[in-house]
């Protein structure tokens, strides 16, 4: 466990920065390509912290849950873009703010 | 690995070789009758294979699934009310589309999906389980219906979804740094033991906390709940209220049991802040709803509500038993009911190519029409609103005597409150469907044959006798939690 | 006599029979039977009579208990003294003959079916009342005779003025009614039982003279007897309730019901005794309401109207008789009254019926040729009214001022306020009449009486002349008040009274020396006619108190004004549901943002709680 | 065993005759007519004649034993007289919709009969869960023959009707499992059962919310003033039938319900709540009695006076004695048939001159003298004329509670006043007054006579005889009786009336 060792404090501030400007673009995205990548950026500021907190307690677990979260991650974006080309198919755009015929 | 785990995962293995063969088949030759078959045998095989499961259990298999008497349970419960769906939605999906057979592979992936959550006692197994669910359920929203709805409702469960998956996670991770374990029975003992950074448990409490109740749809988290609901097809928005929640609940259930989170008051105090505003907000957001879908959604907010009460009183009563037992013997009895509430929807909506009979006009004097799925919506409601002779009924009782054992009078008063409220929208159906011929516009609607004749039959049934004769079921809840 | 059961039981049963028959029996078999029915109960009640004449004894007869609840065991059971005799051959005997009478009046009514039923009935009520050997039965019959009552009046139902009356008549002898159920309640949660007898005898041992209880028991029970005898101040429904058939008036407004109150405090006097200032009151209230009545009776033009007001006026006398203790007295008053003023009815009700339906005094006149038989009557009945000597209505009224005057103290007011009453009986009865029988013809009669109506006419013209000579048994019933001193000048007063008032009336009337128009017509004498016309204005003022408060009551209450609470909470509840509605916009980059802040909210409750 | 049958007999006699229609569409009148006799000669000919214990049958199957609930059914004296009641006016409920109900008379009657089966329910279980079940699931056929047979505003009433209920309902639930509850603290097992929950030592606070929850419900059945006003509004839409269960017997679930449960479960508690229950009372015989005066629907009106009556029922089971017990079970019984009949009368004139308002009546005794006559006798039996059954019921009241609360006895003998005012309005408006000359209409028929024959027969009986009534009845209060605590009776409360009168005002 020689050389440079990141305090895993810092790494988690960083990640807790992507997660918040996730979270940012989520709110003030509107269009639907901007929040999968919002939504990406938050996946994989969670997957960081595990990194991170898998390398504090010296287990591969950290890493582990890394990997799943890129599938998932993967999994979700594809399901994602599908449904991009077909909204923008039918809505003929992908400003989301523009999809509201579901409320009230 | 030995037999007996196998032996213990038999549903899990049933339904993914159920896939495999689902798969071939519609590589092979597209049939969708033989699709939808296929798939509610798998689902009803591995219902059935629970029952042989049982008799290993309890057996941790890896650090990841514990195979005991309640994830069976909940197999069960989840693997018959994908089959229901499976076969409700059959001819709905016939009138839909080119032959999506997929929708059944879609099908038995978010039931597998949930009943991996069933299993799940580790943060890895949940991650799995609740996206296999998760992505499932995006495409299920989406995929036979080729109108601008389901689109618009699966985007935004994908967007609020992932969202509050990546919000649990992170909250995960946080977890995972000051404990250094995924595991929830050992998560217990560090938190027990270590001098844990309170810094950093709280936040990743709260957004663990707050992935799980975006997933259940409790208040301020519900937003999503109606528009969703509403797009999807009728019969995944039975699924997706029923399975796709109670997975999540039973996870949630099995978190704060196994790492016994229960000693965090204030996490416990949050569960019964939530379980009050989703009560109230949810009967007060169904009230004058035209769009049975919609009613069905926001009521589905109060249920959960109402079954969030048992967190408190697992820390207020001296029989926590008691409430784990209302808890299941609730979840139980509310999945039966809405997969039969929607199944209603489904049947009478399935020949309407591009749009669904949900609105209140629509079932008017459906009565008359169509006695048996009227009397099917007829329990339903009844059930869901808590009225003797039904599941519902019981489930409510069950909640009642737990909150009652704890003394947990706000959580008891919420309820009342919040169930009088309700009274009125579940009534409004009946009212309608009881509507003489003279008194509304014509409406048609043809209900597909005899499978629907049978799940009905069968769905009332059940509602009925868990309603009558719960004492059976009663007995074995019992024995599984002692 | 065990068979002291069918008394009651004959009128009854043809009641029932009758109210069966629903109007499609013949209407020979149905006066037959109405009258029939009545004529064998009166021959019981004759048979009974003679038989406690010869031993007066008193007779109990048990029929069975009409419930037993703890010790409330009141019995449907009969008690037979003097008192009970005399009211019982009242009842049949003047009931007979109006029941005959009412042959002939009612012949071409088509309901005559339902009106022999209603008047059997109520003469089956009115002898329960007086036979009841218990408070309750004798409530039960108290009540049933209001039923009919407001039966009667209203009989002629098509005219919504007769049910107005009807309804008077019953709602406001119901509020005495309810003032006497509460001094049954008091009576019984006091004394635990019940049965009169008993209860005089509880009574007396338990209380003392002048105790509050008493007091309050006998003053409920005397809101009662005010309510059913039309006295003050519950005394406006009667002469609304000239509405009804004149027979009903003869039966139920003149010689029966209207005494029930009488025959009730005559009944429990033991308690009276025991409450002296409820005596006093009761000698007041008769004294107040007979002046008041006969000065009203002064101005009325309808025939039945002034009746009307003369037998309130001379229920004031037999109430101040009960009211210093001169019970028997009373009770003589009550009988004497019953034949004069049944006699006066009838002979009215000919009038009304030979006239066709005509009840203004001054558009008669001259009758005493053309109506023979009907002038005779009413002579005669007038003359007792009005106290004439050697009249019947002259030995009762003279004893009750006699009685009146002993008094100590308050006697010599009550007696001068008794005169004052007598002088204006006279004044108003034979002012009646003058101006109907004397003077020139308006109408022609157009028919004469049959010998069904003239028969019970000429028997009660007897009865009214010679009814003084009777003797009551009443002797076993009330104590004996001892024998009046003889003073002459008293005596002397009270029979020129009456005179002196046929001799004003004969002024003003008919011998017109004195102008009674001129007096009429000065702006104070039309005042006071109208005044008196109007019965003192005191209907004006009850509605103005009760009627107009409770109808705008009722009608501000109509829509339910609760409802307007649980329609509150429906309104909050709507208006919470229309506020959280409002947030689901279906945006999603608003849902992402709720999400937010949920997520924020949750972190900062949790960190809070930390710190 | 009997009793269990009973209930069945209904339930399946109301399957068949919703099956019947197919056949042939009168046939569910007779079916439903079949049923209720078979059910009330079954209910006479298993009677026993002895108690065995506190109960003149009694039955208990395990059920639930997790939560200690049993089917438990049992029947005393009042329960033995409310069935009877129930089956007698189930007979006159049907007699009067005979010739009303077009709209699938199947399911009309099938609903009618699982009303009287809930309702036998609620009279015979003594198992508090099973209580409550009945008492939930008769209100949904009730809910039914409203929504469905009612008049034209029915959906509103309707669902006022099943709001109230439930929400009160949910309530006694409530009270219910606290109750259960507490027993599990005394007694160390969990049991609904009546008998195992009687005579708790409960805690004074808790014992006294709890006997709320009970009451609330009982009171908005009974219905007392201020939870009335559910009931104008479903009499008046309700069809013919169905006003005649919901005044005949539904309301006297409520006031059963206070007297088998509320008051002995409670008796502490209930005794300190006396004076405010009699408030209640008093205030519901007059406001009653005064919108009775104000409606002009003839139905409204019969159904204010049901509130006025029912305000008697409260005001004897509070005063808590002897006379005022028997007098509130003489008004169940009496107030059930009079007012039985005054809907059924008034079902019969809605049916003929399709208004049920009175201003448009008038003379009708003309037309319709046999019509005339019975609203006569009913009217002034419920004004409460001495010689009938509701007489006996308010003198026995008014007489109980006088013992205790003189002052309140004299603002509700005021009722009887009342009670004449808006008996005789409502003769004169619809029965006298000039007759319309176009207006022609059949008069009572043969049957009809004879549901009002009997109905006059039973008043009278009630009236003239009611020891039968009152001998039944006696053993279950004077149990009653025996729950007050030594040394204190409600008149020992009286003096807290005027304090908690004053606090609420």
């Amino acid at each position: 466990m020689g050389g440079l060792q990141i305090p895993m404090e810092h790494v988690l501030t960083l990640a807790g920065l992507l997660f918040s400007c996730g979270l940012l673009g989520l709110m003030l995205r509107r269009n639907i390509i901007f929040m999968l990548m919002s939504l990406e950026v938050m996946l994989n500021a969670a997957a960081l912290a595990f990194v991170a907190a898998g390398a504090k307690w010296g287990q591969a677990d950290g890493q582990i849950i890394f990997l799943l979260i890129l599938s998932v991650a993967a999994a979700e974006v594809a399901v994602g873009l599908g449904l991009v080309l077909q909204i923008q198919r039918r809505f003929k755009t992908l400003d989301m703010d523009q999809a509201r015929r579901l409320r009230g | 690995m030995n037999v007996n785990h196998f032996h213990a995962l038999l549903p899990l293995l049933v339904l993914a070789t159920g896939i495999v063969v689902l798969m071939l088949q519609i590589a092979w030759k597209r049939n969708i009758g033989l699709s939808a078959a296929l798939a509610a045998l798998t689902l009803a095989l591995a219902a059935l294979s629970c029952r042989f499961a049982v008799e290993v259990a309890p057996l941790q298999v890896t650090p990841l699934l514990q195979a005991d008497r309640f994830a069976l349970l909940f197999c069960t419960l989840f693997c018959l009310a994908g089959a229901a769906t499976a076969l409700l939605s059959r001819d709905y999906i016939v009138m839909r589309g080119d032959q999506p057979g997929e929708f059944f592979l879609l099908l038995l992936l978010a039931t597998m999906g949930a009943c991996v959550l069933a299993y799940a006692v580790h943060l890895a197994s949940l991650l799995l389980g609740l996206e296999l669910l998760s992505v499932s359920l995006y495409t299920l929203i989406a995929y036979p219906n080729k109108t601008v709805l389901p689109l618009e409702a699966a985007a935004k469960y994908l967007v609020l979804s992932g969202a509050a998956s990546a919000t649990a996670l992170f909250g995960f991770a946080l977890l995972y740094a000051a404990t250094g374990t995924l595991e929830f029975a050992t998560l217990g003992q560090k938190l027990g033991v270590t001098d844990t950074p309170q810094s950093m448990l709280l936040p990743a409490a709260a957004m663990i906390f707050t992935g799980l109740a975006f997933k259940l749809s409790l208040v301020p988290f519900h937003l999503w709940t109606a528009d969703v609901y509403d797009g999807a097809p009728a019969p995944v928005t039975g699924f997706l209220a029923s399975v796709a929640k109670g997975a999540v609940f039973v996870v949630l259930l099995r978190l704060f049991l196994d790492a016994d989170l229960f000693r965090y008051r204030i996490l416990v105090e949050v569960t019964g802040l939530l379980a009050i505003l989703s009560m109230l907000g949810g009967n007060l957001l169904a009230l004058l709803q035209t769009n049975i879908k919609r009613m069905l959604a926001y009521s589905s907010i109060a249920h959960l509500g109402y079954l969030m009460i048992i967190f408190m009183v697992c820390i207020t009563s001296a029989d926590k038993a008691l409430a784990v037992e209302a808890a299941i013997y609730y979840l139980i009895a509310y999945t039966a009911t809405t997969v039969a509430a929607f199944g209603l929807l489904t049947l009478i909506s399935a020949d309407q190519a591009e749009r669904e009979n949900i609105q209140l006009q629509q079932v008017s004097g459906l009565f008359w029409r169509q006695p048996l799925p009227a009397c099917l919506m007829l329990v339903a409601l009844l059930s869901l609103a808590g009225i003797p002779l039904t599941a519902g009924f019981i489930a409510k009782f069950y909640l009642v005597n737990a909150a009652v054992s704890g003394h947990n009078w706000v959580l008891l008063a919420a309820l009342v409150v919040g169930s009088s409220i309700a009274i009125y929208y579940y009534l409004r159906v009946i009212y309608y469907m009881t509507r003489r011929p003279e008194e509304h516009p014509v409406v048609q609607e043809t209900i597909s044959g005899w499978r629907g004749r049978i799940l009905s039959g069968v769905l009332i049934g059940s509602i009925l006798l868990l309603g009558v004769a719960p004492q059976s079921l009663m007995h074995y809840l019992r024995a599984i939690l002692h | 006599m065990a068979s002291i059961w069918l008394i009651p039981f004959f009128p009854l049963a043809s009641a029932v029979l009758l109210l069966l028959s629903t109007g499609r029996m013949p209407r020979q078999f149905a006066a037959l039977l109405g009258a029939g029915s009545v004529g064998l109960a009166a021959v019981c009640v004759a048979l009974l009579a003679r038989a406690f004449l010869a031993d007066q004894e008193v007779r109990e007869v048990t029929l069975w208990t009409w419930m037993t609840v703890g010790n409330f065991t009141p019995r449907i059971a009969f008690y037979i003294d003097g008192l009970t005799v005399v009211m019982m051959s009242v009842i049949t005997g003047v009931g007979f003959l109006i029941h005959l009478y009412s042959i002939e009046f009612m012949w071409e009514d088509e309901s005559i079916c339902r009106y022999f039923a209603y008047m059997n009935l109520f003469v089956a009520a009115m002898l329960l009342l007086v036979m009841a050997d218990n408070l309750l039965l004798l409530y039960l019959g108290w009540e049933g005779v209001g039923l009919c009552s407001y039966l009667l009046v209203g009989f002629w139902y098509r005219d919504p003025n007769n049910g107005k009356a009807a309804r008077k008549a019953f709602v406001v002898t119901r509020i005495g009614d309810t003032a006497m159920a509460l001094g049954l309640m008091l009576l019984f949660t006091e004394l635990g039982t019940l049965d009169i007898q008993p209860l005089l005898a509880a009574a007396n041992s338990q209380w003392q003279t002048g105790d509050t209880l008493p007091i309050l028991a006998t003053a409920l029970l005397l809101g009662g007897a005010v309510g059913k005898s039309a006295q003050l101040p519950l005394h406006t429904w009667l002469p609304d309730a000239m509405a009804g058939p004149t027979p009903v008036s003869a039966l139920i407004h003149a010689a029966t019901m209207v005494t029930a109150g009488v025959y009730l405090i005559a009944r429990t006097f033991g308690l009276f005794l025991l409450a002296p200032p409820t005596q006093e009151a009761v000698a007041w209230i008769g004294l107040l309401t007979l002046l008041l009545a006969a000065f009203a009776a002064l101005a009325q033009h309808d025939i039945k109207r002034i009746l009307a007001y003369s037998t309130i006026s001379q229920i004031g006398y037999m109430f101040l008789a009960l009211g210093v203790s001169a019970f028997a007295s009373g009770i003589f008053h009550l009988v004497t009254h019953a034949f004069f003023k049944a006699l006066l009815f009838l002979a009215a009700g000919t009038v009304i019926h030979c006239l066709h339906h005509e009840h203004n005094i001054f558009r008669m006149g001259g009758l005493r040729t053309r109506l023979p038989v009907v002038f005779w009557s009413f002579l005669i009945g007038s003359a007792a009214l009005a106290a004439l000597p050697f009249t019947s209505g002259f030995y009762s009224k003279d004893a009750i001022l006699l009685s009146a005057w002993e008094v100590p103290g308050i006697g010599p007011w009550l007696w001068a306020g008794g005169l004052l009453g007598a002088l204006l009986t006279g004044i108003y009865s034979f002012r009646l009449v003058f101006i109907v029988f004397f003077g020139e013809a308006h109408h022609e009669p157009e028919r004469q009486p049959g010998w069904k109506m003239a028969l019970p006419l000429v028997l009660l013209c007897a009865l009214a002349l010679a009814g003084g000579l009777l003797v009551l048994p009443l002797a076993g019933v009330f104590p004996h008040t001892g024998h009046h001193q003889p003073n002459h000048l008293v005596e002397y007063i009270s029979i020129g009274t009456p005179l002196l008032g046929l001799l004003i009336a004969y002024l003003l009337f008919l011998g017109r020396q004195v102008s009674i128009d001129t007096l009429v017509e000065s702006p104070g004498g039309s005042a006071l006619r109208d005044f008196w016309l109007g019965g003192w204005r005191i209907d004006p003022l009850y509605d103005a108190l009760w009627v107009r408060p409770y109808t705008a009551l009722a009608h501000w209450w109509r829509k339910e004004p609760l409802d307007g609470v649980y329609n509150g909470v429906v309104t909050v509840v709507q208006w919470a549901h229309h506020k959280l509605i409002a947030t689901q916009t279906g945006e999603l980059r608003w849902y992402a943002t709720t999400m937010v802040f949920g997520l924020v909210l949750l972190v900062a409750i949790m960190l809070r709680n930390a710190a | 065993m009997s009793m269990a049958l009973l209930i069945l007999i209904l339930l399946v006699g109301g399957l068949l005759a919703w099956r019947s229609e197919k056949a042939q569409a009168n046939l569910p009148r007779w079916v439903a007519l079949a049923t209720v006799v078979i059910s009330l000669a079954f209910l006479l000919a298993t009677l026993p004649q002895e108690h065995t214990g506190n109960w003149l049958q009694h039955m208990k199957l395990d059920w639930m034993p997790r939560f200690g609930i049993a089917f438990e059914l049992a029947m005393d004296g009042v329960s033995l007289l409310l069935l009877v009641l129930t089956l007698l006016l189930g007979l006159v409920a049907i007699a009067s919709s005979w010739s009303e109900i077009d709209f699938k008379p199947g399911l009309f009657h099938a609903n009618l009969l699982w009303t009287l089966a809930g309702v036998c329910g609620v009279f015979l279980a003594v198992d508090l869960f099973l209580f409550f079940l009945f008492w939930e699931v008769m209100l949904i056929p009730m809910y039914l023959l409203i929504a469905i047979w009612g008049h034209e505003n029915k959906t509103y009433a309707a669902m006022k009707f099943f709001i109230f209920t439930q929400a009160s309902g949910l309530l006694m639930l409530l009270a219910i499992v606290v109750l259960a509850w507490q027993g599990m603290a005394i007694n160390g097992q969990l049991s609904f059962s009546y008998s195992d929950l009687l005579g708790l030592e409960l805690d004074p606070r808790l014992g006294w919310w709890t006997m709320l929850g009970f009451f609330l419900a009982f009171t908005v059945k009974l219905p007392a003033f201020p939870f009335h006003t559910w009931l104008p509004d479903a009499h008046t839409q309700a069809p013919t039938a169905g006003s005649v269960l919901l005044a005949g017997i539904l309301l006297k679930t409520g006031a059963y319900g206070l007297l088998r449960f509320c008051i002995p479960l409670f008796p502490q508690a209930s005794m300190e709540f006396a004076p405010v229950a009699m408030a209640l009372g008093v205030a519901g015989v007059l406001y009653g009695a005064v919108l009775a005066f104000a409606q002009s629907d003839f139905k409204r009106l019969v159904a204010y006076s049901s509130v006025s009556h029912m305000g008697f029922v409260l005001l004897g089971l509070y005063a808590w004695n002897q006379l005022a017990l028997q007098g509130a079970v003489m008004q169940m019984v009496a107030h059930g048939v009079s007012t039985a009949a005054l809907f059924m009368l008034a079902g019969a004139l809605q049916h003929r001159l399709h208004t049920r308002d009175m201003g448009r009546m008038g003379g009708l005794w003309h037309q319709a003298p046999r019509m005339g006559a019975c609203a006569m006798f009913f009217a002034v039996a419920s004004l409460g004329l001495p010689g009938l059954g509701n007489f006996v019921a308010e003198i026995l009241v008014l007489l109980g509670l006088f013992a205790v609360q003189p002052a309140f006895t004299a603002v509700a003998a005021l009722g009887l006043i009342t009670a004449a005012v808006y008996s005789l309005r409502m003769l004169q408006q619809a029965f006298q007054g000039v007759p319309d000359k176009q207006r022609s209409m059949p008069d009572f028929d043969a049957r009809e006579m004879l549901a009002m024959g009997a109905m006059m027969a039973a008043l009278l009986w009630l009236g003239l005889y009611p020891q039968p009534v009152l001998d039944l009845a006696r053993p279950v209060l004077e149990g009653l009786q025996t729950l007050v605590p030594p040394g204190d009776t409600v008149a020992a409360q009286a003096g807290g009336a005027a304090i908690v009168l004053g606090a609420g005002l």
